[in-house]
């Protein structure tokens, strides 16, 4: 045996190296040491009242690295490298979203530009996007039945081709006669130098029998301001059936929000406004309810509208976060149940960072925690100092 | 197998030396690189504390943060760290060659003795490709080994309250060049390392082309080459009708038949068509 | 008995074998012999599975060339085919290792009569030692067959006795010898058959005691008449 | 026991032949061993095989007798033996006529002519006649 070790000394050697690089690869040493020891303490409510309960953030190692981490009540959990299919969809379309919207249709996905709007129904998926091809603005439209899987793509052109104005697809929905429904902000260029726009939000109706516009109306129309977004409050690349959409427009002298009725096209303003001064944070529409927060200070002002007739449907809720220290606070999520709220104090010795889910009706905290860190006094607080909490819990 | 085994080994051997200087010189240029840079970040670090007349290292932290070995290396991408392991690659590239024409040129052909060993001829193959391989991935080894030891050493000549801690595949992502080296996620290493050994693979091919039809050979070589790169080019000009993973699925898919059809050939070749 | 049969061989373009055919008897010593340049080489390649061949068909006792035929079929190069920086002992640890029909005794035996020093580097060898170690690789196996590629050429007159000495040796009893040489008046008596090559061609083959007996001609002479012509 | 070859004649009768001189001159005696192929082999230079030949050429005119794989001694039978001396003597003598017959010389003057060389030669020493020991 050991004429053969003498003999296969180097060869061993190597391979023995291979391994070494094979278990340092592997290691996940990698990714933790060094890590501060963050974490996320409950301290009021029942953990398993919260569905997932992390939170993300980024965290500054060093002057030139700022990392995304997300933070559990065990510690730190670093985002994992993306496999191909990952890449594929990511940052375009969220895996959940691939997969509740288009599962059993991914080639409805094929070709479609990362910048167009998807519609999913029960029967039908629908994609717009416009285009500016050879001096024309083009709306091209694909329509998949779900089930017979028959697809259509054609494309319509829009009443104003002028290459100055500007066509940009914001929402897309079915009516009910089968029509596609495109709502598109139009931006008209006012004068030469083309320093001011007029915005407008056409509605266009769509035949996908015909192929062809059956109907454009102008929904609303006005001067933009700065800072001060004219139209449709969007967040989402694929739209369920919305029976009302929010539409941010000025309203004599001051802004003022509209709930827009899909299938009539009815505009009815909404009595948001208050002072004109508070930083609205969260508008969060489903079916005909508008749950509404705006923040001043440290207080969250909450509160739920009928968009079907404009008026609140509940007491406004008003959450101090003071109470906990802190001196700026958000809503970021809502559900018919709840709310999430975000809440920080950064020139606090410790600096703070919480998250809190907050009943609907009551105000009352169902679920509230913090990051904590651990070690020595310079450590915990140089760490709390680095992080920046980003995304609250979701519901 | 036995015979496998010994041939590796007589290939392993020959490399000992080469691999013995490349580990050397790699650990230590990075480890000069890193003492270059630690005198820079401390240099730097006096001079913007001078200029905005910052009395503690604390508040220096806090307006600019403090320059971690990461944040140097990815600043100016660190020659210390790519000279070095370019090296290693053009040395191991010209080897790929030098591993087969060894054995046929000059006065004594090792390749008859080889080719007349009373077992298979691909373990011949099998041995010259696994050697440089071998080589290859203990110097990753190296490379893993060293970094860590490169970043203590940083921080080392730093004082106390400018060291700075982070997760170190950081540091390989601080370097696009090392982040294509050792690739963070192992389906995209995998990918990387098999093409890579794809490519061995077709060059060994063309290798023995030239090997068994001499200047025929020569010029097969270069044509089956060119055409296996323009075959693995094919995915990557899809339009965008095709979802990313399906283009990289194929890609694999081809790769795989390329290197698949290269290592037949060439077992083919060596064990029919070479000449010596 | 080695026998080839109609094999033919282009090395690109240039047909090197045209249809050879000739059969070594397994106790005999064949001698391929011609001007420079006639294919010797080549057939004692290509009957080892050196090189390919184009046409006809080498077989060893009866059956075609296999991996496991290199246990009992030894070729000994013109060159000896070593690395530079391998010690005469790395290259018998090399026979060993692969070989079982390695016969260390005998490799030590021949060692010691060939004066060879383990430590020596093939590379740093004079002609005369690296031919002696040359054949020790080959004498050294239990082998039935020994192909030997100019065995002679260009060696001391000391070494090229001592080699000699082997052919009359019991190393050499009862197996199947092919040597190919040019100089074949020196070891004339010593062969059994010969076979004569031009241009890739057979002219003419015959066994020596043969043509002494009959014609009371010397190989020499019939290379003479054959190659004049 | 050097001998040097002609390359005209077969090896194998060349090795007979310098056995049968080596009886015909009292060097190999009746019944006297021989050296084994393989020894005769090395000692003479030649190869095996050829070794081989002569041994069973010489068998099969009776000079040698091998039983089993004992080693080949010289046969007894004297009657073999005295030809032999005759046989050597007739072959020399017939090629010696070979080689004289084109100078066309009449018998007798032929036979004085060998009579007075013979009678010069028994003067001088045997050593530098021919060198087939």
């Amino acid at each position: 045996m050991s004429r053969a070790i003498a003999k296969y000394w180097i060869t061993s050697v190597m391979v023995g190296l291979v391994i070494v690089f094979a278990f340092l690869y592997v290691r996940p040493g990698w990714e933790t040491k060094g890590d501060p020891k963050l974490r996320l303490a409950t301290l009021e409510g029942d953990p398993k009242a919260v569905a997932n309960l992390s939170v993300w953030g980024t965290y500054r190692y060093s002057r030139d690295f700022n990392s995304r981490i997300g933070l559990d009540v065990d510690g730190i959990i670093h985002e994992k490298e993306p496999t191909l299919y990952e890449q594929t969809f990511e940052p375009w379309l969220s895996a959940k979203t691939v997969k509740n919207m288009f599962d059993g249709n991914l080639d409805f996905l094929r070709g479609k530009k990362n910048y167009g709007t998807f519609y999913s129904d029960d029967e039908m998926l629908a994609y717009a996007n416009t285009e500016h091809v050879n001096d024309d603005w083009v709306l091209q439209i694909s329509v998949l039945d779900k089930d017979t899987k028959q697809q259509s793509d054609f494309e319509v052109q829009y009443p104003d081709s002028n290459t100055r104005n500007y066509w940009f697809t914001d929402a897309l929905q079915r009516a009910a006669n089968g029509d596609i429904i495109v709502l598109s902000t139009h931006s008209v260029n006012v004068d030469a130098e083309e320093t001011r726009h007029d915005k407008e939000l056409v509605r266009l109706q769509i035949d996908t029998g015909k192929k062809a516009i059956s109907s454009v109306t102008t929904v609303i129309a006005g001067r933009e301001e700065d800072k001060k977004q004219l139209g449709l409050l969007r967040n989402t690349k694929v739209y369920n059936p919305m029976p009302y959409m929010l539409i941010s427009a000025p309203m004599n002298g001051k802004w003022g929000y509209y709930s827009y009725q899909t299938a009539t096209g009815k505009l009815s303003p909404i009595s948001i406004v208050k002072a004109g001064t508070e930083i609205p944070t969260m508008f969060d529409v489903a079916d005909d309810r508008l749950d509404y927060a705006y923040t001043d200070g440290s207080r969250i002002h909450l509160q739920s509208f009928d968009l079907a007739t404009g008026q609140p449907e509940s007491e406004e809720i008003l959450i101090d976060t003071s109470q906990w220290n802190a001196v700026s606070a958000r809503a970021v999520a809502a559900n018919p149940k709840a709310f999430s709220i975000i809440y920080e104090n950064k020139k606090a010795d410790d600096p703070i960072a919480g998250v809190a889910i907050v009943d609907r009706k009551t105000g009352k905290v169902i679920y509230r925690a913090e990051v904590q860190a651990d070690g020595t006094e310079q450590e915990r607080q140089e760490a709390l100092r680095k992080f920046d909490l980003v995304s609250g819990l979701a519901l | 197998m036995m015979t496998f085994w010994k041939l590796l080994n007589l290939e392993v051997k020959r490399l000992v030396i080469p691999f013995v200087i490349m580990a050397i010189m790699v650990a230590a240029v990075q480890m000069y690189g890193a003492h270059a840079m630690a005198r820079h970040t401390e240099n730097e670090a006096k001079e913007i504390m001078a200029r905005e007349k910052l009395a503690t290292v604390q508040q220096l932290e806090e307006l600019h943060g403090l320059a971690s070995y990461a944040d140097v290396i990815r600043i100016n991408q660190s020659p210390w760290i790519i000279l070095p392991i370019g090296l290693c690659i053009a040395f191991l590239l010209f080897y790929l060659f030098f591993v087969w024409y060894r054995d046929f040129i000059g006065k004594h052909s090792f390749m008859s003795r080889l080719l007349m060993v009373p077992a298979s001829r691909h373990h011949i193959y099998f041995a010259k490709l696994f050697a440089p391989l071998l080589v290859i991935f203990a110097l990753l080894a190296v490379q893993l080994l060293v970094l860590p030891v490169e970043n203590r050493y940083y921080n080392s000549l730093l004082p106390d309250e400018m060291r700075v801690e982070y997760p170190l595949n950081y540091l390989i992502s601080a370097i696009p060049f090392l982040r294509k080296l050792i690739p963070l996620s192992a389906e995209q290493f995998a990918f990387n390392y098999g093409m890579g050994i794809a490519a061995v693979i077709v060059l060994y091919t063309g290798v023995l082309l030239e090997r068994s039809f001499r200047l025929l050979g020569l010029f097969g070589a270069i044509v089956y080459a060119v055409a296996a790169v323009y075959i693995a080019t094919i995915p990557l000009g899809l339009g965008d009708h095709w979802f990313f993973y399906e283009k990289a699925r194929l890609l694999a898919g081809i790769i795989s038949v390329i290197g698949a059809l290269s290592l037949w050939l060439s077992l083919y070749l060596l064990k029919r068509k070479i000449t010596v | 008995m080695i026998e080839l049969n109609n094999v033919k061989k282009r090395f690109g373009f240039r047909t090197v074998l045209s249809g050879v055919s000739f059969q070594a008897p397994k106790d005999a010593i064949t001698c391929l012999t011609g001007l420079n340049g006639t294919g010797k080489t080549t057939i004692l390649k290509s009957i080892m599975g050196l090189t390919p061949i184009h046409g006809g068909t080498i077989t060893i006792d009866g059956s075609p060339l296999h991996h496991t035929s290199y246990e009992r079929i030894v070729f000994v190069p013109d060159q000896l085919p070593m690395p530079g920086r391998m010690t005469v002992e790395g290259c018998l640890e090399f026979m060993s290792d692969h070989y079982r029909n390695w016969n260390p005794e005998r490799a030590a035996e021949l060692t010691q009569m060939f004066k060879l020093g383990l430590q020596d580097r093939v590379g740093s060898m004079s002609k005369g030692t690296a031919a002696k170690l040359n054949l020790l690789l080959a004498l050294a196996m239990n082998a039935d067959y020994m192909l030997m590629d100019e065995p002679f050429s260009g060696i001391d007159m000391f070494s090229r006795e001592q080699i000699a000495s082997v052919f009359s040796s019991e190393l050499v009893e009862g197996r199947g010898v092919i040597l190919t040489t040019h100089e074949v008046k020196e070891i004339e008596h010593l062969l059994d058959y010969v076979v004569m090559l031009d241009n890739g061609r057979i002219t003419k083959q015959f066994a020596c005691e043969d043509i002494r007996l009959a014609e009371g001609k010397s190989v020499v002479d019939v290379m003479r008449e054959v190659y004049e012509t | 026991m050097e001998l040097l070859f002609n390359n005209r004649d077969p090896v194998y009768l060349q090795v007979v032949k310098h056995f049968k001189e080596r009886i015909a001159t009292g060097k190999l005696t009746a019944g006297q061993t021989i050296p084994s192929r393989r020894e005769l082999a090395s000692q003479l230079n030649i190869n095996p095989n050829t070794a081989q030949k002569a041994y069973k050429e010489m068998e099969e005119q009776g000079l040698i007798v091998t039983e089993g794989n004992s080693p080949s001694r010289i046969t007894g039978d004297t009657a073999i033996l005295s030809r032999i001396r005759d046989e050597l003597l007739t072959e020399a003598i017939d090629m010696f006529l070979a080689s004289v017959r084109n100078i066309e010389v009449p018998p007798e003057q032929l036979l004085s002519l060998v009579q007075r060389r013979l009678e010069s030669n028994r003067s001088e020493p045997s050593s530098e006649r021919g060198g087939t020991e």
